[in-house]
């Protein structure tokens, strides 16, 4: 009954939410995997991302390229907020234990959550999709929205780019060291301290970056941390938390799920993500691409 | 060690004990002030959390400019009206009890709200039990006048069967030849019972309408890419949805690149809001229903208050500013009847009362308490007069035109044990 | 002699029993539900701290269990008219055997990984109740569970749940303080050294992740009644979110300490929710604070220092005696 | 000659492509004092773990008092008498003394099911009895962290002892210790044996502990068993000479 070109277009629509979900979870995952802190405020840097894009949006108003500026400009600007959360909170915590980093991000996500409230409203706001990708393409007699190609195309950048830091810059061999063994690294004589702040400050560039670009591609409303928390986290569990591999194989499965889940039994399209993220958990504790603790 | 902990706690419990007394004594006692001056509270318990802060916060504005007008000239039976505010967060939980600290710390006289169906249906039988009005000027599921029947409760806000049967009748009459349907409603009360009121509706209207499939996006989804296509993949006639506020806007743009609305008709919850936020993308020609923003009724009535409204606030007021602005007068309308502020007697005198509204006259139907507030269908077009798009084309259907017939209200009452 | 010792030693105790038995008689029926809803919401913290400050775990879906307990309640009172009592005893059960089920994949993990399945459970668990609509309400969630006649006042309910958190208390101070209990703690401090003691972790886990299922089971179980509701977002990773908090606030190391945290947390909130919706932020700052002031939480900080105090007074004495 | 009270037979343990423990048969004697000698990464530490069950063999087997113990996890091994400490001293930091060593007693004697009494209620006699034994009792009531090291070693012998081992498997168990705690430890080690009967076997780099109180030393290398016999034997072994021994000797 399900034509090839049905099943393909709802295999494209989860691309599309794919690479959505890999734009915010890479920072998540990023941070993760050197920090060793589940950073719940990463949801929030990436609604503040949205909001402040808009804003600064709003008061540009450049044709054209003012999406494109403001996405720079917010993206930046969600870095300096980083570098204070780390600076100011995170790195007086790192000797303590995880479920106290845990709850200070948590703190983080409330406090964001009123100053946005306090700085837009609470009205649900939009910016229409920037030229040149206000149509969309056509694959196979398709039509397919040329904005989620951007979206996809950044996502594809986002993945070179990390991978060449991760796998080929002298940062990305700390990176990695970092994520397997902390000691080592202080061994190596490199300051730890600022490592992490760079890292969280890449993490929070990411999350400014992917709440900007998700502004034209639906509403910036209250609420959309929380939403987009949760799948990030089944997102970075899936795939192996703190794998650059992983992240992008964890945004293909949650986005391909719901897609097909959506199709054929949309009630439970939501469980089935949960269900996958507990299977993975229960088979494969550190997730597919994970490397297991010692 | 013992004894700091015994320190610790005796402070512990004493400030249990002393906190509410200090709150206590900060109230002014009652006694000394003359009766008759002794102002009426109102409670606004709202969700100010998540997408429903946005209709709260601008549903408390309509609501402060009705309270205004009416402490004006001299308030209820000649006493001011005071507004006490409370949050629900959107939780349940913390409805109930915020709605209990208005009923017995602040003893308010009314109660006003919410926004979500949710809390509204928990807050529900607190209120019932503690024998105090509430009227709903933004929540609007059905089973608050019909499955759980509270004789304290009522509803300026056309429920989601008048709403949704009004919007079928529109779409059918858009596109008569239309056989085969989609749904997409957001997955949660007000989303369940306007699907099935379309369902109900369009098999009235076209005997052998298919519904071909049913979306259940949940509420505050961001991508409707996967419901999009899935949705085009079944090519129905024509596409009925509650989808609003921030969720619409991220549909109506997900689709557009689709040709979706050049494709298929649609009707959804295009509201003032949505389509400011939409601004240039709000899709023309694509049909609409709404609860009443300023430019679907534009009476005199009306006019002087967006006048007003833009005054205080330097925006246009839109349904919810609407709507909660009528519920204070429904009050005032009320009280004045029974001439008393007695919940049993303003009960009394709301059951049947006809009021002059923003949104022209509607009435209180006894039976269950639902007012029959019309509700407003259209098509998305361009006004040159507004910075963003509007609707032409508008049909108004005065409520007694869509409300479920009595005879179908005593029959679910049957069903859910109401006794009436 | 001993009277007096054990009378100065748990004065305390007494005294906060007695101010609990009158509050009714002395502070406003609103201030009295606070009262209880702090004492549910304790029960529920000291269910999540018997896995997270004993075990050595943390439970990202302890929302679940007490969603659960809630459910089954309101669903066999007002769909099958259930027996109050039985409802509680069921709501109890039911969270225990689902309890048994998620523990048993969630007690192999560790640490992050531990919560992040429960997180994933948990989840799971809310989707189930969200979607399935006509059974459980769906979003709507059930209404008019009312409690016998004789329980439906405000003070009433309030000696039953007094007497439920108290009794809970008790059970649980003394399972901590037990065999068993110490068995936690050991597999808390070295899982590892505890095994080749002899000891199977994840039995032991197991039945601790099941008793504070079945006590976050009989929170929700005895909450529902009282505000004559349950809904889905009982059940939420947030609602989780709120023992975690209090643990971390009140002190995850001392057995009260996830109560104060609770008692702090609802009469702040109630109170502040009085006259502001910016509750958020205000909540988020008093978790910074606690978390850089007063490390290891109020109680947690309190016992350190108090410690501290006594280590200096013991050496002084050594060295008055050595010199 | 006292019958073996454990027995391997083949045991071998991969990791990978590397062979820790290649096809070791050992017979461990009741009542004996019986030391594990050998260079750094000859797989002592790999043995102790495939022997308590906290590594899987690759192959082979282990026998306990006569009976097969190769598939049983490390719990039940220790249940029925094999206990061990670790390398890295193992113990309870935010348990006191006394509280540690009473885990061992409760675990040993199945009352960690015990819900309701107090634990400070049980086996009083004993935890003093083993931390006198080991010279604790003075720092019963301070958290494990705070003791000094060599007393953290016999903070986690004493743990051991509570659960009432037949054979007890020291890793290295003065490593780090002063002369004159070593001294002790050993004198306790050797009065362990005679009073109680209780077989040892353990590690140790220091040869003049091992040729102090061993009866039998074994000698790996390479994951291979090398020479097996009485201290006079090995010390003699002209193989050991060559590997090992050579430059200490």
């Amino acid at each position: 009954m399900m034509s090839f070109d049905v099943l393909f277009n709802q295999f494209l629509s989860g691309i599309a939410r794919a690479a959505l979900l890999f734009l915010v979870a890479s920072g998540l995952s990023l941070t993760f995997g050197v920090l060793r802190v589940l950073n719940f405020s990463h949801g929030s840097l990436y609604m503040l991302g949205a909001f402040v894009t808009y804003s600064v949006w709003k008061v540009l108003l450049i044709p054209v390229v003012g999406f494109y500026i403001a996405t720079i400009l917010a993206s930046l600007i969600m870095g300096l907020i980083g570098i204070l959360i780390e600076f100011f909170l995170l790195r007086r915590l790192y000797a303590r234990g995880w479920p106290e980093q845990l709850l200070a991000t948590y703190a983080i996500v409330l406090i964001i959550t009123d100053i946005v409230k306090w700085g837009w409203g609470g009205e649900f706001l939009s910016i229409p999709r920037p030229p040149p990708f206000k149509g969309a393409v056509f694959l196979f007699g398709f039509p397919f929205p040329s904005y989620n190609f951007f979206v996809i195309l950044l996502g594809l950048i986002l993945v070179i780019v990390l991978w060449w830091l991760v796998y080929k810059t002298r940062l990305g061999d700390i990176i990695r060291a970092a994520a397997h063994d902390r000691e080592m690294v202080s061994a190596l004589g490199i300051p730890i301290p600022w490592l992490f702040t760079w890292i969280f400050v890449l993490g929070s560039i990411i999350a400014g970056l992917s709440g900007a670009v998700t502004a034209p591609f639906g509403s910036i409303a209250l609420g959309m941390d929380i939403e987009i928390i949760v799948e990030c986290f089944a997102v970075v569990v899936i795939g192996g938390m703190g794998s650059l591999p992983g992240t992008l194989l964890g945004s293909f499965i949650v986005g391909q799920v719901y897609a097909f889940g959506i199709m054929f039994k949309p009630e439970l399209a939501l469980a089935f993500i949960f269900m996958v993220m507990a299977a993975v958990l229960i088979i494969r504790p550190w997730g597919i691409f994970g490397r297991p603790e010692r | 060690m013992k004894k700091v902990s015994i320190i610790i706690l005796m402070l512990f419990v004493s400030s249990l004990l002393v906190i509410p007394m200090g709150f206590a004594q900060t109230k002014p006692a009652p006694a000394k002030k003359p009766v008759s001056k002794e102002p009426v509270k109102i409670g606004a318990i709202y969700d100010f959390a998540g997408p429903c802060y946005m209709y709260s916060e601008t549903g408390m504005h309509g609501l402060r400019i009705a309270v205004e007008e009416i402490n004006s000239k001299g308030g209820f039976l000649g006493r001011p009206i005071e507004v006490i505010v409370r949050d629900t967060e959107g939780k349940v939980d913390v409805a109930v009890r915020e709605v209990k600290d208005l009923l017995l710390r602040e003893k308010v006289n009314f109660l006003i709200g919410p926004c979500s169906s949710g809390t509204g249906l928990a807050m529900q039988v607190v209120h019932t039990e503690y024998k105090t009005i509430r009227i709903s000027a933004i929540a609007n599921t059905e089973g608050q006048t019909v499955d759980k029947f509270s004789p304290y409760f009522f509803q300026v806000v056309p429920n989601t069967y008048m709403e949704a049967t009004a919007a079928t009748r529109y779409l059918h009459k858009k596109v008569p030849t239309a056989k085969k349907f989609c749904t997409i409603n957001p997955d949660y009360e007000f989303g369940r019972r306007e699907a099935a009121a379309f369902t109900e509706e369009i098999k009235r209207l076209v005997p052998d309408a298919e519904i071909l499939y049913e979306a259940w996006p949940k509420f505050g989804e961001k991508d409707f890419t996967a419901f999009i296509t899935a949705i085009m993949a079944k090519k129905p006639d024509a596409v009925h949805s509650s989808l609003f506020g921030g969720d619409l806007v991220a549909f109506t743009k997900q689709a557009a690149p689709y040709g979706f609305f050049e494709k298929i008709p649609f009707i959804a919850l295009y509201d003032l809001p949505v389509l400011i936020a939409l601004g240039p993308d709000a899709p023309e020609g694509t049909f609409a229903f709404a609860r009443g923003d300023f430019f679907q009724d534009p009476n005199p009535k009306m006019m002087a208050f967006v006048d007003k409204f833009r005054k205080a606030r330097g925006t246009y007021p839109d349904g919810w500013a609407v709507m909660n602005y009528d519920a204070v007068y429904l009050l005032k309308a009320g009280v004045d009847k029974a001439k008393t502020i007695e919940t049993e007697a303003v009960v009394k005198a709301l059951e049947g009362i006809t009021i002059d509204s923003l949104r022209g006259t509607f009435s209180i139907r006894p039976l269950d308490h639902m007012g029959t507030v019309p509700c407003y269908q259209g098509t998305i077009a361009k006004d040159p007069a507004y910075p963003f798009k509007i609707w032409k084309d508008i049909t108004r259907v005065p409520g007694e035109q869509v409300v479920r017939p009595e005879a179908s209200v005593r029959e679910i009452w049957k069903k859910t044990g109401v006794v009436r | 002699m001993k009277n007096r010792s054990w009378l100065k030693k748990n004065g305390w105790l007494i005294l906060l029993i007695v101010g609990f038995l009158i509050a009714p008689f002395v502070i406003s029926k609103f201030y009295i539900t606070i009262l209880c809803e702090a004492m549910v919401m304790s029960l529920f913290a000291l269910s999540f701290n018997l896995l997270f400050g004993y075990m050595g775990q943390l439970s990202f879906g302890q929302a679940a269990f007490y969603g659960l307990g809630g459910y089954a309640v309101a669903m066999l009172m007002t769909k099958l008219q259930f027996n109050f009592w039985l409802s509680l005893v069921a709501g109890v059960g039911l969270a225990s055997l689902v309890g048994l089920i998620v523990g048993y994949f969630c007690v192999r993990l560790r640490g992050i990984y531990f919560a992040v399945l429960t997180l994933a459970f948990g989840q799971l668990i809310f989707v189930i109740i969200f979607k399935w609509h006509d059974f459980t309400g769906g979003d709507d969630g059930i209404q008019g569970v009312f409690p016998p006649e004789y329980l439906k006042s405000i003070e009433a309910y309030y000696y039953l749940i007094f007497f439920v958190f108290a009794l809970s208390t008790l059970v649980l101070w003394r399972l901590v303080n037990s065999p068993f209990g110490q068995t936690l703690k050991a597999m808390r401090e070295n899982s590892e050294r505890t095994e080749f003691l002899g000891i199977h972790i994840a039995r032991y886990q197991l039945i601790a992740f099941v008793i504070a299922a079945a006590f976050a089971g009989l929170a929700g179980a005895i909450w529902v009644p009282f505000y004559r509701s349950v809904a889905p977002s009982y059940l939420t990773w947030i609602k989780s979110g709120e023992p975690v908090m209090a643990a971390i606030l009140g002190g995850p190391n001392v057995f009260l300490g996830p109560v104060l945290g609770m008692f702090i947390m609802t009469f702040i909130h109630a109170y502040i929710l009085g006259f502001t919706h910016f509750w958020p932020i205000i909540m988020g700052t008093i978790i910074l604070i606690i978390i850089f002031v007063l490390p290891g939480g109020i109680l947690g900080f309190a016992k350190e220092k108090l410690k501290e105090k006594r280590d200096i007074q013991n050496q002084e004495q050594v060295g008055r005696r050595s010199g | 000659m006292a019958e073996p009270i454990l027995q391997t037979f083949n045991i071998t343990k991969d990791f990978g492509k590397l062979r820790a423990v290649n096809q070791v048969n050992l017979d461990v004697k009741k009542g004996d004092i019986h030391a594990i000698i050998g260079p750094n990464g000859a797989g002592k530490s790999t043995f102790f773990n495939l022997i308590t069950g906290y590594h899987k063999v690759t192959e082979g087997k282990v026998f306990y008092k006569g009976s097969e113990i190769t598939p049983l996890p490390a719990y039940q091994r220790c249940q029925r008498g094999i206990t061990r400490s670790f390398q890295i001293t193992s113990i309870y930091p935010k348990l006191t003394v006394y509280e540690s060593v009473l885990m061992g007693l409760l675990a040993h004697r199945r009352k960690t099911l015990t819900f309701f009494p107090s634990a400070k209620k049980f086996f009083k006699e004993e935890v003093w009895k083993i931390l006198e034994d080991v010279g604790l009792a003075n720092q019963a009531n301070v958290l494990g962290e705070s003791i000094s090291h060599g007393d953290k070693k016999r903070l986690e012998l004493a743990i051991t002892l509570g659960t009432e081992p037949e054979i007890l498997l020291l890793d290295e168990p003065t490593c780090g210790m002063s002369p004159e705690e070593t001294e002790s430890t050993m004198i306790f080690i050797r009065r362990l044996v005679n009073e109680k009967g209780l077989t040892i076997l353990f590690t140790e780099h220091d040869m003049s502990v091992v040729f102090g109180i061993a009866r039998r030393i074994s000698v790996l290398h390479q994951g291979t068993l090398i020479a097996d016999g009485t201290p006079e034997q090995v010390r003699n072994s002209e193989e050991v000479q060559r590997v090992y021994l050579g430059g200490v000797a």
